[in-house]
Order: C-alpha cells, then structure tokens, then sequence
C-alpha cells in the first residue's frame, strides 16, 4: 500500500521550538501529487541540507504530519552533526527528501479492536503522535491511549494536542516532576494489570530510544500482549539498498531491514537479549 | 592562479562524446553503479530509468546464500562512510533465477560481483555464474578483498602470488571475461594488477573499500559489531587515484574501472585522466539515488568547458608538471 | 540509540588525571605536536605557551640540510591534505646549534624526527643526534616512510626484515630510546610493529601520511610537482584508528604514539581507547596553532563528562559488542 | 617591523558586493590592541568560518584594508569552496582570523623616490590599494600610479577610490570595454617606454593571477626595472610552519617561503621561466 517513494526538494518553511531541545521543523515540498500526502505512522524520510562532503549520508527522521499540500514535518533533537545542523535550519533553508519510506505496519484501531497504548520516549512520539492523530480522525479517540516517558517535564512535548484530541495520557519523568516518578514501563506495568483484570483487549506501540524499547518488549511480553515496536537503526540509504540497517529477527531470515521491512516490527520476532 | 584558465575552445554539451570501452567492452558512456550500493538494481526504478546507466555492479554473490553480519554494519566518517555488511547475498541460485532477469532486460552492461569462502568456493560460483552467459551477464567482477570472511581471504587481496593462482582458476574455469576487484589493503597494488592480469583477466576495478574502524567513546566499544570494517566515499578518492595512477602506468594496457569517492563530475574527470576507461559509483547512491547520472551529466558539461571532445581523448592523458628553472646560488646573466 | 547513555557517575575536570607515559617516558598528558606540523616549535611562540604541550616531534632531520622539492607541495582533499615538502630540514648540525638549545629550554619531552637517504645515512644521523643527548633530546623518532626518497626508501617502511635491519643499527649506535614512525603503505602494520620491536625500538608512531594523489583536471596535471604525496587530517582518521588497534592487540606491550587525524577531544580519547599510549597533532596545527592544547582540555572535560578518572585506565579499553542471541527460524518458546 | 602575528575571533559587519563578482568583506575583530592594526601593505590573513571538516585550512587574503578600531576588511572572488562560503558570509557570521601574516616589503614611496607603478589584476588589487591608501595618506599620491588590467568593464573595481585619492590610472580590459585593449602589459610597456625617454626612475610593484605576474616580470626585468612581485602560493598554515608555500629563488637556499619571506618577492630572483 506505501506509496514508492522519491526523492524531491524542499525549503523549511517553520521552525518550531520546543521547550527540552526538541524543534518541530516544517517543509515545504512539491504539491499535485504530494510525495507525502499518504504517508503512514511510523513512516519516514531521509533529510538532508546543504551539508558538503563532510556529512555523507542523509537522516532519517519519521514524519510527524504530512498533509496534501506538500507540507511535511519532523520532529527532531540536536543529537549529533546532521541533527544540529537540522535544528538550526532557518526558513528557506534547502532539504533534500527521500520518502515516503518503510512500511510503517502499526494496526489502524477500530471501533471494536484492542485498545491501543502509544508508549513514547523520546523523539520516539512522532510516529505515535502520527497515530494518535489519525485514530482522532477517525473518530476512535478513545480507542488510543498515549503513555509517555522522559527525564523530566522538558522532555514531554506536544502535550496540548493529546489534550485538544481528548486522548488519555499517562504520563512519567524520572526525576517525578511530572506524572509518575520513574520510567515510562511504570504507568504501562499498571495499565497493563489493569486491562488484565478488566480481561480488556490491549495492543503496545511503542517508539523510543533503545533501552526504552528493550524494556517494554520484556514487560509486554512477560504479559503475553501484542505488541509492535518502531526501531532506529543507523541508515546509509533508507530505502532497502545499503543493508547497513539490519534488525536481528527469529524467522526464516535472520536479519530484516529496518528501513524496508520496518521500521515497525513484532516485539516477539525481533531477536533481542 | 585564483582564476581557472578559460578554455582554449569550449564545446557545447551535446559535441561531447562520452562513449568508452573498458577493454572490448563498449560503453555508452563512463558511468557504472558499484557493488553493494546498488544492490540488485530494482530498488533503484523508483527514482530513475535504470537503462541510462553505463552499466552496473550487483552486490556480491557467492554460491550458497549468506546472512549479512551483526549490527552494527555501518558508521559514517569525516566525509567517509565504514561499512561491514558480511558481502550477505541470496546465492547464485537465487540471483540467476530471482534477480537477473530483471537486469537483462534493461540491456546495460551487468557485472555481476562475486566471492567464495575458498578458492574452490570461488570457482564453483564461477561454475554457477556460468548459466547465465547470454542471458545477461556481461562481466563476472571478481572481489578479492573480503575483509569479513574468516578464513585466510586476506591473502587472496595482498599476496600476488595467490591472487595470480586463484584468478588463472576462475578465468579457466568461466566463460564470461572476468574483471578483478583488487583490495587498496595490498602493499603493492600495481603488484596484484599485473598478477591477475597475467592469469587472464580482462581488466582489474580498483579500490574496493580501505580498512577502517572508529570508536564510541560512550559505550567503549568500536562502532560496528565487527569491529573492523571498509572505508568509502569521499576521504579515500586521494588514495583511489594514486592507486589508478600507479597500475596505469605499470600496465597501460590493462583497462581499469575506477571507483573511490566519485561524487561530482569533476571527480569522475580525475579518475580518468588518472587512467581509469570506465567509473562506478557507490557511497554516493546512499545519498542520491540518481548520482550516476547527474554525475555523467556534469561530467559532459565539464568536458564541454573544458574543450574535450571525447573522453578517449583523455583517458590516462596527465602529464607531469613542468621542472623549474635550475637552481643557482646567483641570479643568472648578472 | 539516539539518547548517549548518561555517565554512570560524572567528575569534574579538575578530578581528571591525565598523566601517562610512553613506556618509560612519563608525560603530563597525552598531547604532543606532530612532526613537519610543527616546524621546530619557535614558530608557534607567538600563539601559545611551548611549555604547556607534553612534548613535540621535530621536522624530520636529516645528515645533511635537504632543499624541498618543486611546488606545488600541497593541496587541499575532502577533510583531509596532500602534502609532498620533500623532508627539507636545516640538517642535523645546524639543528643541534641552532634549533636544539631553544627547544631544551622549554623542559618537555623532545622528539627528534629523522630519516636518512639510505642505511648508513640513517645511522650517521644517529650518530650526529647522539650529541644531543642530555642536551634536550628526549627521543629519537624515525621516520622509515619517505614517500619522497628515491633510493629504494619505500622498502624501509614496507618490508619487515628491511626495517628490522635498519632499527637494529640504528637502536645499536644511538645512545636516545628510539621510536619508529611506521608508513600506513605497509601491508601488514604489525608485522612491521613486531620488527621493529625485535631489534629494540621502545615504541611506534602510528600513522604517517597515506599515498594519494589530486589531479588539476584544467591543466591536466597532478596537484602535486611530485605528483603523489601524504594524505593527512580527519580522512584518515579511521585508518589510523585501525591500525593503532592491530599493532596493540598484536603486540600490547608495545608503546604506541597515535595520531591521524585528531581535531577534537573526542577523538584523542578514541586513539587512546583503540590502544595508543600518548597522541601528536599533525594537520590540525595549521588551522589552530593552539589546536594541541584545546584538544587537551577538551579531552579531560569528556573524560569528566564520562567518569573516566584516570587516562591510564581506558588505553586500549575497547571491548567487542555483545553478540546478539542466536538465530533460530523459529521464535524460542512458541 | 612587522607585529607578531596572533590568531583571533571575528564576526562579518559588512558583506559588500562589488561588479564582476568581487565582494568586500569586513570583519570586526578585536579592539585595543587591535591585532591588524599596524599591518603594512602585503600583509595577508588567514581566514576559515565554520566549515566543518571538510575545508582543512584557512585561506589567505592580502589586507585591503585595517584600522586601529579592529576592523578590517579584504577584497575577494568566488573561486572554490572557501572563497564561495567567505563570499556568502553574512553579517555577523564569526571569521576565525590569523595575521598579521607575512613581512610585506613594499617600499614605501618618499618624495625623491621613484614612481611606483602599481601593476593589478583581478584579487590581486587589494595589496596595491592599500600601497596607494598609505601614499596618499602621506601626500605622495603623485609617486604612484595604477595600472589595471581585467577581462571587461566589470573585472575593475574600486576604481572611485583612485579617482578620489587623484591617483593617476592606466586601465586595460581584454575586450577593450574600458581603457586599452589587451593585457595590463599593454599600458605597462608604454609607461616603461615614457619613463626611459623622460630617464625617470620607476619602480614596478604587481599583485595578481600567476600568468600576469610573469608578463609582467618578463617585460619589467626586459628593461631592467626594478621590480617587487607580491606572490600567492597554495598555503596550509600562512606562518612557516608547513612549508606548503615554497617560492623558487635564486640565492644561497633554492625556495624561500611565500607566507615568511614574502608575499613580496624581489622579481629577479624568482626563479622562474
Ligand atoms: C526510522 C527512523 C526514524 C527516526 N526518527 C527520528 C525522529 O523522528 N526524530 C529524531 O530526532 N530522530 C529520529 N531518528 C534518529 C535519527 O535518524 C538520528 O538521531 C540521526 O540520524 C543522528 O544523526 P546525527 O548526525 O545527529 O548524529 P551522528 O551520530 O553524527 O550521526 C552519525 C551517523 O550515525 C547515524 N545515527 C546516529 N544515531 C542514529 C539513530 N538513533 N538512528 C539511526 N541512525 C543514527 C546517522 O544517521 C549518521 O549516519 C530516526 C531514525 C530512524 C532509523
Ligand atoms: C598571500 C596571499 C594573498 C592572497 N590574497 C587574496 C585576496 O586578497 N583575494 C582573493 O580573492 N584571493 C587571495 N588569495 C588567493 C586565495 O587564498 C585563494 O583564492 C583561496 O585560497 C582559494 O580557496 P578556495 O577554497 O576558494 O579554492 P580551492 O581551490 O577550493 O582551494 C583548495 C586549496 O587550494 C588553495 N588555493 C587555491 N588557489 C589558491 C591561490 N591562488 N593562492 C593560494 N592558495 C590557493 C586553498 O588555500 C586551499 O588550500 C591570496 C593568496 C595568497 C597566498
Ligand atoms: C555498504 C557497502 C557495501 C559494499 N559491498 C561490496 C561488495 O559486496 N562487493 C564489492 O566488491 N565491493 C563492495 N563495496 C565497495 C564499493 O563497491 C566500492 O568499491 C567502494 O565503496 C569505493 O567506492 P565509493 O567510495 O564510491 O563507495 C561496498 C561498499 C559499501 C559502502
Ligand atoms: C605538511 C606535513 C609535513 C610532514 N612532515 C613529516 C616529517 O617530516 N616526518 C614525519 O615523520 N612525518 C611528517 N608528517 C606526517 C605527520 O607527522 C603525521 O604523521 C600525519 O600528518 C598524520 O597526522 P595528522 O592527520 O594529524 O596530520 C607531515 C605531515 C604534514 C601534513
Ligand atoms: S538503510 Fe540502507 S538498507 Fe536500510
Ligand atoms: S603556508 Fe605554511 S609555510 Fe607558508
């Protein structure tokens, strides 16, 4: 169904900050057709600037929102070179875009499907935020609910649209500013028992860094609840060529590709201590 | 010297002949794609017409399909890229049966690279390879620099006289001409060329990738899983060209595909004024996927600047820099 | 990944020990200046205090002054440069008058760089050298990759018994601890390490400059009047990395001077982790002349940053990844 | 003479753009002491912005002008990468500085001193400038005179200041737009010509492209005119460390270096053919 990707520029046309670091950068590519328009959640684009020879390959970053107009954003913190360089782009700054990429294979809810618990860490939200939003229109607020990590109150962002779409959220930071003390595995282990006791039906997607991954993966599992996680792996190409994004997976092949086969993948089939 | 001499006559673009051959094969113009960055083509078809290409070098087959190695495989570098993949592929078998039809009708020149775990592994992919004579493959690139196999291949790239013993035994044993991928590992590179070149083969590709590795000071630990792995793009094109340089002159006659950081069409121009007939891209493609073509587009516009009529013109063509006047304690004629 | 895991617990810069020593030579820290980067120090006066650096290599001296070659002498590459200066030096006569007593003033660890045009030349350096012990001469640094000489030179840094020879005449007539500065042309690095170790060098440079080459596509001529040169700076980088991990894991015993490419803090500690004793900065001078000195405290704030107390505790630390759990087609307990 | 030289910070206060592509560029650095300050025509810089790695070393750039405030200011041309990124450098962009580099042995001009004949092409013109600027400021402007020789109409620029200064102008353009056509020799020959029937005694002072500067030599040492070439050689470190800029002399070594001995070289013993 993912729409074969292309590759087009574009110009930045917003950049947003937000409080903890994170920026929300908007561009501005082609229209009729929007290479975006039916991007997926946990789908993404490969980003990159005018950077000459020193940064070789371009970022990966999943899309935060496309619409039909050719607008597009990413959600992103300075982490290293590219990164920064990305979050210093003032408008009308040049970005070449690969995408849409990966499959992106998240469950759309339903009506009468499980309850979905959106667990984010992280520049982890955007495919979740992705999700969310259009689980809202559809109409199935309800049928999703955002559980959301971080070090402290910075590093929760994008809140007031959970709130405006009326999702329920269950919020945690380490140092307790916010929400529950501790990891985001806190406020899921509850819930969890929860649906359990409720005999509810749950699904976990689940998106963060790679130590928050490993932890919900062993929690959901030892629950025996379906889950789905959204991986990051170092990627030269993006789109299935480079083979530098292997995912370690039980199955006939050892390896799958992060970036063709995922990102997203069954917690169970991923091949992790 | 801040101002670039203007062309003696300039061309237009479209008097610019690109064609070349690479020994007797002849090609529309420089512009291959290389091995392991273009994996089998296909997913290349989104973004460009694949037949506008010179031609291409497919990821490395061996004969029994191969898992790729642990992760993580790659790590970027100042202008570079580290790369340990473990040359995974889906085997001879399923290459023939699964892939090449596809690259046979695009009706460009397909190499088809290769390895084995042992010499007798190579010649049985060679074996293999075979059927697909006239259905496709027009040249069997033979990698010898596999840094991640395990047993001894090391030698197979650094030691003449094994590369000689191991080439003669492919090129006996195939039925399409066979060009060696040599390792920029070797002490003597113009060595290995002129020993694979004795055993038969038609031409040599130079350079695979440089061994390399880089450290997370965080975690410790070296960057990828194997902990050693090959360097490409844009750091190693000095090193790529002196290697050309040097095994074009040791053996003018022996065609060179040369490759090592080719990114723009000034670059493609170096390579081959330094000697090679024919170019691939690789590390580029991550980024652009339609690299080779801009490239060759650049490359006939900068050959039009420049008044170069015909890239046989130049192939190989430089020249040394002119020695200065002698030196004398006093100025001569007071 | 994208979150670098938080130290485990984070000290202050003042609680860094950066003291470490070159087998028997002790250093204040790991930052030296790298030899033809450097000049004979008295020029880098003006930017910085000489005195605040661990120590310095000399440009490389030889017997009798040397006149450079012909210019073009460098150019410039992707994160790196090419440089062919052709070893000019004052000559080891007018460096003990003139150069020495300047920089035995300054009471850090001196190290001479010399090379000869064949063995003996090698050997009557040392012997000219020898005068400068106790005078300022820490160390004798002997450079056996002179791209540059003619006379057969390449095999003094290529062949391993040819080097072993060399260093043991030289280690024989010299009365300063030796420390050879092994050429990355090499095949096999630590086989060149362990022969030059055999004949009673205390320890190894690691890496001189690459061979490469640039070629000015307007006038169709190398970049360079000698046409190669060294390739230097952060290109290299991840070979010299590499290199410095196969000679410490091959010989751990075996004091290791990394440099390659450093630029930043970061970097000198990955040279350290990868096994390298104490470090030199080469091509970064020329941008910064202070650049040895920033890399240093660069260097003790990440070492604060990461909880690393003591340089001492982390030379060659790196540790391979964690394997992954085994591959089974089938998901384990289902 | 010549201050010792220091590296310092700067930022761009001014990003002129002149005809032809040439731009003035005007940095400020710091002030008392202010490092330039005494720089004497000749006397070069070393400029890098933030280039990442990918551009190693600095560039060199002859000081067009410099005052006690630490202001300064350079002429150039978009040539490769570094000269593009200083070319595009907008106001406020921080400019690491290292100078005052080089011994700039221009002679200054005396009242009973001969006519200095300022021989420029292309981004050779800021040395020169500058000679003129001290002449004049020391009311010699009739002991120097410009000839100036470019492409077209729109490779001369900065000629108002000469104008202004009264400094007299010999112009020459290769298509004849402004002055003669021809090289800048064209004028310089008759000037030589003049000279040797009126036996007035002139010195020959020429900055620009190599192949101009050796026309010049050619035709000025032809009539045994003293003559004072300001020289570019590809540099590293701009402070005689690298040995990078080696200039073929004859004399008792067979190079001297451009960035140490030079820029400004006696035209007899360059050794060149
Ligand atoms: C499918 C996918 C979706 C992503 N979505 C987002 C997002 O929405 N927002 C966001 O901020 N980040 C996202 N990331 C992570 C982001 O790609 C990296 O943070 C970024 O590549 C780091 O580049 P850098 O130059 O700043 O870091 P550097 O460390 O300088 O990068 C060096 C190299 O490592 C690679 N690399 C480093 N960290 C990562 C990582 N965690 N994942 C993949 N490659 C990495 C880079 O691509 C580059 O090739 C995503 C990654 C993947 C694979
Ligand atoms: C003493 C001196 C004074 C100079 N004054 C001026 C000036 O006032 N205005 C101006 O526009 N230019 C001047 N130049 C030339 C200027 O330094 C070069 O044009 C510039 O370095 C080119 O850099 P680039 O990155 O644009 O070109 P690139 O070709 O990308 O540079 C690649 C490498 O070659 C070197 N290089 C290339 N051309 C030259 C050259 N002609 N001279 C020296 N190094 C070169 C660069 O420094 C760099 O290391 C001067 C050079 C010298 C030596
Ligand atoms: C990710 C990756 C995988 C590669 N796989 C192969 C391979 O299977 N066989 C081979 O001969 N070369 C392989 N190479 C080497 C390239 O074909 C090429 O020789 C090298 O990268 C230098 O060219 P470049 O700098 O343009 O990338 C690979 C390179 C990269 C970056
Ligand atoms: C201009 C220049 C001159 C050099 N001269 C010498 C030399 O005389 N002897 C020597 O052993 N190494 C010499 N080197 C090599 C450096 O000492 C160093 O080994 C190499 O440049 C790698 O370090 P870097 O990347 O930090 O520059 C020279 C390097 C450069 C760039
Ligand atoms: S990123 Fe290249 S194959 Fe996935
Ligand atoms: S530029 Fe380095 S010595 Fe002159």
């Amino acid at each position: 169904m993912a729409t074969s990707p292309s590759q087009f520029q574009s110009r930045v046309v917003d950049n947003r900050s937000l409080r903890g670091g994170y920026v929300v950068l908007t561009m501005q590519g082609p229209t009729d057709p929007a290479p975006l328009a039916d991007t997926v959640p946990g789908q993404f684009v490969m980003l990159r600037g005018d950077w000459g020879r020193d940064l070789v390959n371009p970022r990966a970053f999943s899309v935060l929102e496309a619409s039909a107009d050719g607008r597009f954003s990413v959600m992103l913190k300075a982490y290293g070179r590219g990164t920064t360089a990305l979050c210093e782009a003032s408008e009308g700054a040049p970005i070449t875009v690969t995408g849409p990429l990966g499959r992106g294979t998240f469950d759309t809810p339903s009506a009468d499907g499980p309850t979905q618990l959106l667990v984010a860490g992280g520049v982890g939200l955007p495919p979740l935020h992705l999700q969310a939003r259009r689980a809202v229109e559809a109409g199935l607020a309800d049928r999703v609910e955002l559980l959301y990590g971080g070090r402290d109150e910075n590093d929760l962002v994008l809140l007031s649209d959970f709130e405006q779409w009326g999702v329920t959220m269950h919020l945690a930071t380490e140092d307790g500013s916010v929400g529950e003390a501790g990891f985001v595995t806190v406020p899921l282990a509850r819930r969890l028992e929860l649906a359990a006791s409720r005999k509810e039906s749950v699904h976990v997607l689940s998106c963060g860094p790679t130590p928050m991954l490993k932890a919900v993966r062993t929690l959901a599992l030892s629950r025996e609840v379906p889950t789905s996680l959204c991986l990051e792996e170092e990627m030269a190409c993006g789109f299935g060529v480079c083979l530098g994004c292997a995912v370690p997976v039980y199955g006939e092949r050892s390896y799958e590709y992060c970036c063709t086969d995922g990102p997203v993948f069954d917690a169970q089939r991923v091949r992790w201590s | 010297m801040t101002a670039a001499p203007r062309p003696t006559s300039s061309l237009t673009p479209e008097q610019v002949d690109l064609s070349c051959s690479m020994g007797d094969l002849a090609l529309p113009h420089p512009m291959m794609t290389a091995s392991g960055c273009f994996a089998y083509g296909q997913k290349f078809a989104p973004f460009m017409d694949l037949r506008e290409l010179a031609g291409l070098s497919t990821k490395g087959i061996s004969p029994k399909p191969r898992f790729g190695n642990p992760l993580p495989r790659i790590c970027e570098t100042a202008a570079g890229m580290l790369n340990s993949i473990g040359l995974e592929n889906v085997g001879a078998e399923a290459f023939l049966a699964e892939k090449l039809p596809f690259l046979a009708d695009l009706g460009i020149s397909v190499w088809v690279n290769f390895f084995g775990e042992d010499k007798d592994d190579y010649v049985r992919c060679v074996e293999m390879l075979n059927a697909g004579k006239g259905k496709g493959i027009g040249v069997l690139e033979m990698n010898i620099s596999c840094p991640n196999i395990k047993k001894g291949g090391i030698e197979f790239g650094t030691v003449p006289e094994v590369a000689n013993d191991l080439t003669r035994r492919c090129v006996e044993a195939s039925d399409i001409p066979i060009v060696v991928k040599l390792s920029p590992n070797a002490g003597d590179v113009p060595a290995m060329a002129q020993a694979v070149a004795d055993a038969g083969a038609k031409g040599v590709s130079l350079i695979n990738t440089i061994t390399g590795m880089a450290v997370d000071v965080r975690t410790r630990r070296p960057r990828l899983a194997t902990t050693y792995g090959g360097l490409s793009g844009a750091a190693i094109k000095p090193i790529a060209l002196r290697m050309i340089h040097q095994v074009h002159r040791a053996a003018p006659d022996l065609p060179i595909c040369g490759m090592g950081g080719i990114a723009s069409g000034e670059d493609a121009l170096e390579f081959l004024m330094a000697g090679a007939s024919c170019l691939q891209v690789g590390t580029s493609n991550f980024a652009k996927p339609i690299a080779a073509l801009t490239i060759r587009e650049e490359l006939r516009r900068l050959m039009a600047e420049l008044g170069i009529a015909r890239v046989s013109d130049i192939i190989g063509c430089i020249e040394p820099i002119p020695a200065e006047p002698a030196w004398s304690p006093t100025i001569p004629g007071t």
